[in-house]
């Protein structure tokens, strides 16, 4: 430890001293007043009142040489927020952080992740160069070396085993256009077998969601919480995962008095600002949300009218709800009736209400079930459309939400357009290739059946991150491909994210060929035993490269570069530039993007997605767009988001998605998804007529819901050319347009004429439909209550089963009862969970790899309540063993708090570097190990995944927990 | 100003006068020409004057319980100020920088400050029993005080110096090693060199003569 | 002193406060808890260091004014006091002349190694009390004088070596306490020591041993005094041992004390030791003494060494100091005659 | 002449730690010295409230009461700096003060301690503003260009303030005001910690 008191001083310390920017008389009171004024402002939100500061005498005239300052706008690269960011960059050294006090988000506040970030331009701990595995030692090798070895495996797999015995782990770390890349790198190389982490984070949000109304996201912004009169979280922890949304979450608590409701197993910094604080007992989110609107359904609290208008199957769950009168809530849950009760009084009585939630409810088992449980409430209290009210759905990394809309997943292509040959037809024609090029380059078998007949294997989802362990470790004959996995490329990836460590490990051990592509080694790099086949390629940061970025509100933001990519590095989008050209199919895959050494132009990209996300309303956001937001980003309301005067006049920040038609149509973008008070082309919306337009007689459509100045007064289904023909309004479009649309709809018309004519008639391309609080699809059509796989509630089994085991599910067996069928409550008795913390992001290595934030967190530890630690004899700080239900054990320090409730126990899963009370420090190649190590939480986790998504389950398990 | 003179000339100076006094001095004493031994030699010189040189860091059995204090404040003196000279980080650091070019591992921050409390604490009682011992006091000349009280100041200074955060103080600390070095050649502290020659001198003579010393 | 943070103060500064607000401001609600805890555990915070979870310290303020306006202040007094009775003393009664002066026959009353003993715990302690005092009391005394970039220089010299000797402080006191120990062991007889007054007030001697009642007495003290500086200077000087604040407060207190007392009482013991009383210093500078001195300070013990026959002439004397004998020595003999 | 101030809010501090890495990020304070933290008390229990604390600037500040060599001076805008040449690492202000505001830079066993750091209000100190010199010493010195210090100025919540303590006092009590007609906003009224 005592080397690390030395301060960096070999980078830009001596040059580092800060002469005002305007030099010299320029910088002076009336910056300081600017300054001082709008951090006041800040500071001052509840009042709206900007008090001047007073000042000190003139400013100093700056004296230090050291060439000019550049301040370059960007955006941090740690969690969903999307803060804007201020870099002081001095001959290309980043010397300087400044806050962004215009930043409509973050209006200059930072978590203590991006107060530090000026570290990673520093990066003393990067993996510095290209290194491979030879005979069990680090060995540095060049780019080309590198890249050759790696596709020459690639091709040999690809001979023996198929293109899908590679799987291609993506990133919710790359920007919009290097995620899009990406997924269109896997469809060139021919496999489905591609993903991200957005599958262990909020895969269940994203098919719940977008099969209750249309789309997967959040559907309101961090800023319009300023208008919620009520707020309600669960399973999130934003203090500590998304410290900055709090600073709208406390605005809405001083100004409108908006009670705070908390439901989560830990007492957590959130909850400590809370009015109600519900301690459930993991896994029992469809209990909790059953139970509060039992109270509102008893007392007729729900939106009556709102449901009649807008939502289908609000009957069935009212069904359901019966079940959970207050003696079995608080039997199943936890919670005391009154407690129950009062917070769904909060919520009824204060609406607009916004819910807001996180991991802790989607990583489960039946993880679909409890966000579409969410989703029921909300429409219930009609809290869904409005400002103030929505699902806020805290995203975690910084551009998971874009990866997810680009379709780094095995399910879908970018913009959720799904695998039907109609969407890979609809693709091709967007890239320019032949679809039956493109078909050919994939396995030409089938690995599963539909109505009886074949599917090919590019219609068929592929194997999801989560389980890509058991791709590697199940016998060939039981996962449904030609052969198991043989190789991995970890692009972007913390193996230490995901759950059962010891399998993985395994797994890493069985693979041909590892392919760890990041700017820090990662555990991946550690993990397993092996003596070679491991190759890892220094990627540069976000900071080193520029693109744009989807925030969690669907806001897109531009990401300017700070500084050039460190030692060795490359950006992304360069390293599958050039293994691309390695594996030959770079001609194709850069047919309309142009590459200059080795670098495809970003903007190119973005015009190309841009061309054909019509889904999503991906195709208005052009660089140029993103661009003048970002330089204007002060001209945008804190609270709309919406640009009063300025170049950027009438536009949302960030254009947030859907900004319909084309760039040239300037749709606003979306603040407000479902909105139905602005129209269409203000950035209105109605629910999306996505799953036809009546079931069993019933009318899916809305009925007499509207959006403002819409032509329809009723409900209507998605725009296609034949609807407009029926409405009389094709000959609204251009004959170039009609030329276009002829047999398209509003999601392949690449013209963009058809959006372009519904919003013209205020109408939504994608249709007006009610939103259903049932999924007739699912395998629990009306959510309920399933308990955990490992539960220690052995009594409540039998009533709220898990599901039967299946045989090929995405895949791969995938078992449910046959786990939960055996009792290891006796064994392990204390429930597990797990979370973030403020100090580290994802897997950590970034921020672990930070010596400010490392500092802060320098033990991993497990949070125990006294009741088990007294039990167990265990002192606050001791070394203890976690094992869990499978066994695995992690040694790490106890902290023994009422945090958790008694029967719980919490790790945060940040940690990485040591496997089973072993240190693997001098694993790391030299001088890229990050300077904290610990256990990864994730190790002791159990088997679990969900029953639509394959979300893993790292919220709910058993252990023991020992003294070490 | 004094800066400058105590950190430059002064420094070199010192140093030239160290050097060359050394040099000379020891070459006097090695090159004194002798009257050669003509007596019939019955042990050989060589191997008794290297014996000599080892065997005399240990004193005879018979007198250790009278020598107890100067025995075991010697050690304690002239291994902490070896450790001291060599491997204290900031004279590992000014040697490398400023004479040698090269460094080498210095010592963890606690052995430093252990080294020089022993260093200290012989060296006082080692001066403490030549005043209070009647013999040592008698056969000890004014150049044996200077000596001893120029090298507690060396070490004294240094002590303050120890903050290495103020400028004065680390001069003062160079200063009186400055005069240290200038007084060094002309005065007891050449036995620093002088006890190697002169141990083998007596175990030649005695060597040669046969007796085993 | 001003505690900022307060929000009632930054309220109270507020000079126009809304008209018909009023409410419990639940900022004070939250300094009376924390105020009102124990010290210990207050609070947490991710960031290491001592007493990092603490968020008000009291007792720091309580420190502060003990050391600025008691101990600096006393302090000070104490030493210039004894400074100023020892030399009131010496005026009035002067040296203390051996009774029927010195006869030049001499008794051995320390060995080599228990003056070595003796002077190096002296001189540790002197540097040890100077620096101390510059530390102490340099800012009233000192500063005014040189100025704050000398005297920065001084005091953390002083600083510094303080530091540095204070383990050597500790080594020689336990040699002291080794090589003295049986000697000072209190045995009858010293409580009419004590009555007499030690022989300095009043007329008449006063019955000692080897050592007499108040020398015992200084011995205990330097000891047990001297190991309770030494073992909080060691607290004090170790400030990555994860103690807290609160300990190191008290500590520095004991610490001050003790050290202000022992070198108060030294100063007596210096001058007792030297022109207070004729013929006390030779003992421990040559390690002999004369036998009408041993008889008239510590009569116990000459009687002994007149039974045993342990004196020496004036010659053998001279001999093992190494002077010829009859030189400047003689002549004392003679005029002892 | 305006008088500096910090303030924490209680009720809106989160224990982000920005305040803390915002501080090492602008001043470049090695590993193991904070200039600010922040402490949570209560942890887990209901009344849980976190505070960022740093050198609290007082009007009559402790450790320059106590310090040996003198080495504070209160700036006119009532900040507390010192001069780091004068400064002989005693420690003396660290026990004296109420906040933990003075650090010093840690050797290892027998630790004679270094100068002591604090919190300047990123004010710099004594030598010439935006000279080499004082940002090593010292780190930045924002104010003189005109800007406040970083921590509160990237305080996620903004629970932190820094400013003229008129202007400081102004904010928290409007903000106070806001909270004042809700029922619950001094503290969880419905609250259990059960489990």
């Amino acid at each position: 430890m005592k080397k690390l008191t030395k301060t960096s001083s070999a980078v830009g310390k001596d040059t580092a001293v800060k002469p005002g920017k305007a030099l010299p008389d320029a910088i002076s009171r009336r910056t300081f007043l600017r300054n001082s004024s709008l951090m006041a402002g800040g500071a001052a939100l509840a009042t709206g009142v900007t008090p001047v500061m007073m000042k000190k005498a003139d400013a100093a005239v700056a004296t230090t040489p050291g060439g000019k300052i550049d301040e370059v706008k960007t955006i941090c690269t740690h969690c969903s927020v999307g803060c804007g960011i201020i870099a002081e960059v001095q001959n290309g050294v980043w010397t300087g952080q400044e806050p962004a006090f215009d930043h409509p988000f973050n209006k200059g506040a930072h978590c203590s992740k991006g107060a530090a970030i000026r570290e990673h331009g520093h990066g003393e701990r990067r993996l510095k160069y290209p290194t491979k595995l030879v005979d069990g030692k680090w060995k540095k090798v060049s780019w080309d070396e590198a890249i050759n070895e790696i596709g020459d495996k690639m091709l040999e797999i690809r001979e023996k085993s198929g293109p899908d015995s590679v799987f291609w782990l993506g990133s919710a770390k790359h920007n919009n256009e290097q995620a899009y890349l990406f997924r269109k790198f896997a469809a060139m190389w021919g496999t489905n077998n591609v993903d991200h982490q957005a599958r262990i984070c909020h895969s269940t949000t994203v098919a719940g969601v977008a099969n209750t109304w249309g789309y997967g996201a959040m559907t309101n912004s961090y800023n319009d919480i300023h208008n919620s009169k009520s707020i309600l979280l669960i399973g999130s922890n934003p203090t500590e995962a998304h410290p900055v949304s709090l600073q709208h979450i406390f605005k809405a608590k001083e100004e409108n008095n908006a009670p705070v409701i908390v439901i989560d197993p830990r007492y957590t910094r959130t909850a400590a600002h809370a009015d109600h604080f519900l301690r459930i007992r993991p896994g029992t989110d469809v209990g909790i949300i059953w139970g509060m609107m039992w109270h509102i359904f008893e007392n007729g609290w729900e939106d009556k009218e709102f449901i009649r208008q807008r939502v289908y199957g609000m009957d069935e769950v009212m069904a359901e709800v019966k079940k959970w009168n207050p003696k079995e809530v608080e039997n199943v849950t936890g919670v005391p009736e009154e407690q129950v009760f009062a917070a769904a009084k909060a919520m009824a009585d204060n609406r607009p209400g916004t819910f807001i939630w996180c991991m802790g409810g989607t990583q489960h088992t039946i993880g679909n079930n409890n966000t579409r449980a969410y989703c029921a409430f909300q429409l219930a209290l009609g809290n869904m459309g409005v400002s103030g009210g929505g699902a806020n759905i805290f995203r975690g990394h910084d551009n998971v939400q874009g990866a997810t809309d680009l379709g780094v997943l095995s399910n879908t292509l970018p913009g959720y357009y799904g695998l039907s040959a109609g969407s890979w037809k609809h693709w091709s024609r967007v890239w320019g290739l032949d679809y039956e090029w493109i078909k050919g380059q994939f396995d030409s078998g089938s690995y599963e059946q539909s109505k009886g007949k074949d599917v090919h294997v590019m219609n068929t989802k592929g194997i999801p991150v989560s389980r890509w362990i058991d791709g590697v470790l199940e016998t060939p004959e039981n996962v449904a491909q030609k052969d198991s996995l043989k190789a991995m490329l970890f692009w972007g990836h913390a193996p230490n994210s995901q759950t059962r460590g010891v399998e993985q490990k395994k797994a890493m051990e069985a693979l041909e060929m590892m392919v760890i592509i990041d700017p820090y080694p990662t555990a991946s790099a550690v993990m397993p035993d092996r003596k070679d086949g491991v190759y890892l390629l220094p990627a540069s940061t976000q900071m080193e490269t520029y693109g744009s970025v989807t925030a969690s509100n669907r806001s897109i933001q531009w990401r300017s570069k700070v500084i050039d990519p460190l030692f060795e590095s490359l950006p992304d989008h360069v390293i599958m530039y050039k293994l691309a050209k390695k594996l030959g199919v770079a001609d194709q895959m850069f047919k309309n993007i142009k590459v200059e050494n080795d670098e495809p132009l970003i903007e190119d990209v973005l015009r190309e997605i841009n061309s054909g996300m019509w889904t999503i309303g991906y195709t208005g956001q052009s660089p140029e767009r993103l661009k003048n937001h970002q330089e204007h980003w002060g001209t945008f309301d804190y609270t709309s988001l919406k640009a009063e005067g300025g170049p950027a006049d009438g536009d949302f920040y960030g254009l947030p998605w859907p900004s319909w038609g084309t760039a040239e149509m300037n749709h606003p973008g979306t603040p407000n998804l479902y909105d139905t008070s602005k129209p269409v082309a203000e950035g209105g919306l109605t629910f999306r007529a996505r799953f036809g337009v009546e079931r069993n007689g019933t009318n899916l459509l809305a009925e007499g819901s509207f959006s403002k100045g819409s032509d329809i007064k009723d409900g209507y289904p998605e725009f296609s050319h034949e609807v407009l023909k029926k409405l009389g309004w094709w000959n609204d479009l251009t004959p170039e347009e009609q030329q276009a649309a002829e047999g398209k709809n509003w999601k392949t018309d690449l013209s963009g004429g058809i959006q372009r004519v519904a919003i013209k008639h205020g109408c939504s391309p994608f249709g007006n439909a009610k939103a259903r609080a049932m999924v007739w699809t699912f395998p629990d059509p009306v959510p309920i209550h399933r308990e955990p796989l490992y539960t220690s509630r052995r009594d409540l089994v039998e009533k709220y089963p898990t599901y039967e085991d299946r045989k090929s599910f995405w895949r791969l067996p995938t078992r449910y009862k046959s786990i939960q069928a055996i009792d290891y409550s006796g064994d392990y008795p204390i429930i597990l969970t797990s979370g973030r913390l403020v100090e580290y992001e994802g897997g950590g290595d970034e921020t672990r790899s930070n010596k400010w934030l490392a500092e802060l967190q320098q033990d991993m530890f497990v949070e125990i309540h006294p009741r088990d630690a007294n039990n167990a004899g265990i002192k606050d700080g001791d070394d203890v063993w976690v094992e869990g239900a499978e066994s695995a054990k992690v040694k790490v320090k106890a902290m023994v708090t009422r945090r958790v409730g008694s029967g719980v126990a919490f790790m945060p899963f940040h940690f990485a570097g040591h496997f089973q009370g072993k240190d693997l420090r001098d694993k790391y190649p030299e001088g890229a190990d990050p300077y904290v190590l610990g256990e990864a939480a994730n190790t002791a986790f159990t088997y679990g995944y969900d029953s639509v998504t394959q979300m893993q389950e790292s919220k709910c398990s058993l252990c023991r927990i020992t003294k070490a | 100003m004094i800066e400058n003179l105590i950190d430059g000339p002064l420094w070199y100076f010192s140093l030239a006068v160290f050097v060359i006094g050394v040099v000379w001095r020891l070459g006097s004493i090695i090159f004194a020409s002798r009257k050669q031994d003509l007596s019939v030699a019955r042990g050989a010189a060589g191997p008794a004057a290297i014996k000599t040189v080892f065997s005399r860091f240990v004193p005879h059995k018979e007198i250790v319980s009278q020598i107890t204090v100067p025995f075991v404040a010697g050690y304690m003196f002239h291994l902490g100020l070896f450790a001291l000279l060599f491997f204290a980080a900031p004279h590992v650091a000014f040697l490398e920088e400023n004479l040698l070019g090269f460094g080498w591992t210095p010592m963890p921050h606690w052995a430093f400050i252990v080294a020089s409390q022993l260093a200290f604490l012989g060296l006082i009682m080692l001066w403490v029993r030549r005043m209070v011992n009647p013999v040592s006091r008698l056969i000890s000349t004014w150049d044996d005080h200077v000596a001893a009280i120029l090298t507690f100041v060396v070490m004294l200074t240094g002590c303050f110096a120890l903050l290495e955060g103020s400028t004065g103080l680390r001069l003062l600390h160079r200063f009186s090693v400055e005069l240290w070095l200038i007084y060094f050649p002309f005065s007891a502290l050449m036995h620093t060199f002088t006890f190697i020659p002169s141990r083998a001198f007596t175990g030649a003579w005695f060597g040669r003569r046969g007796i085993d010393a | 002193m001003c505690l900022a943070l307060l929000p009632f103060q930054v309220f109270s500064q507020d000079k126009k406060p809304e008209p018909g607000v009023f409410m419990k401001d639940p900022g004070s609600e939250l300094w009376r808890q924390v105020r009102q805890r124990d010290m210990e555990g207050v609070g947490i915070s991710q960031v290491r260091g001592v007493d990092s979870g603490v968020l008000i310290n009291a007792r720091g303020d309580q420190w502060a004014r003990f050391r600025m306006t008691q101990l600096s202040t006393y302090g000070g007094f104490a030493i210039a006091g004894i400074f100023a009775i020892v030399i009131l003393f010496y005026v009035v009664r002067g040296s203390v002349p051996v009774e029927g002066g010195l006869s030049g026959r001499m008794v051995k009353r320390f060995t080599d190694y228990e003056r070595v003993v003796h002077w190096t715990l002296a001189i540790v302690f002197l540097f040890l009390a100077i620096t101390g005092l510059i530390l102490l009391l340099g800012r009233p005394v000192l500063l005014p004088l040189f100025g704050k970039e000398v005297f920065s220089l001084m005091a953390s010299a002083s600083k510094e070596g303080h530091n540095l000797f204070g383990p050597l402080f500790l080594v020689s006191l336990i040699m002291m306490l080794i090589s003295f120990v049986r000697r000072n062991i209190y045995e009858k007889g010293d409580m009419t020591w004590l009555l007499k007054g030690g022989g300095l007030i009043g007329d008449g001697h006063a019955s000692g041993g080897f050592f007499n009642m108040g020398e015992k007495t200084w011995y205990w003290m330097v000891i047990l005094i001297g190991l309770v500086i030494a073992v909080s200077g060691l607290i004090l000087v170790s400030p990555s041992l994860g103690q807290g604040r609160v300990i190191m407060e008290l500590s520095h207190i004991v610490h001050s004390i003790g050290a202000l007392v022992l070198m108060t009482v030294s100063v007596g013991h210096m001058y007792l030791g030297s022109i207070g009383s004729e013929g006390a210093l030779e003992g421990m500078k040559t390690g002999y003494v004369d036998i009408n001195w041993a008889d008239a300070h510590h009569d116990r013990w000459g009687k002994v060494c007149h039974e045993q026959d342990l004196i020496i002439s004036a010659e053998e004397y001279a001999r093992s100091q190494g002077q010829k004998p009859g030189a400047d020595k003689m002549e004392t003999a003679e005029q002892s005659k | 002449m305006a008088r500096m101030k910090f303030f924490c809010d209680a009720e809106r501090c989160i224990e982000c730690n920005a305040c803390v890495t915002a501080c090492k990020n602008e001043h470049e304070v090695p590993w193991g010295v904070n200039r600010r933290r922040v402490v949570t008390i209560k942890d887990g229990e209901q009344g849980e409230r976190s505070l960022s604390v740093a050198c609290m600037h007082c009007s009559d500040a402790p450790c320059a009461t106590v310090c040996p060599v003198d080495c504070f001076y209160t700036t006119g805008d009532g900040i507390v700096l010192h001069d780091k040449d004068i400064c002989i690492g005693c420690g003396y202000c660290f026990y004296a003060c109420p906040f933990g505001a003075p650090q010093f830079p840690e050797d290892a066993a027998f630790a004679s301690r270094g100068k002591m750091d604090k919190c300047t209000f990123c004010a710099g100190g004594p030598e010439d503003d935006h000279t080499s010199d004082e940002y090593k010493k010292y780190g930045r010195n924002r104010l003189s260009e005109g800007k406040l210090p970083l921590c509160a100025e990237m305080c996620a919540t903004k629970a932190l303030l820094a400013g003229d303590a008129d202007v400081v006092a102004d904010i928290y009590r409007k903000r106070i005001i806001n909270r004042g007609s809700s029922a619950f906003n001094w503290g969880v009224n419905d609250l259990n910690l059960g489990g």
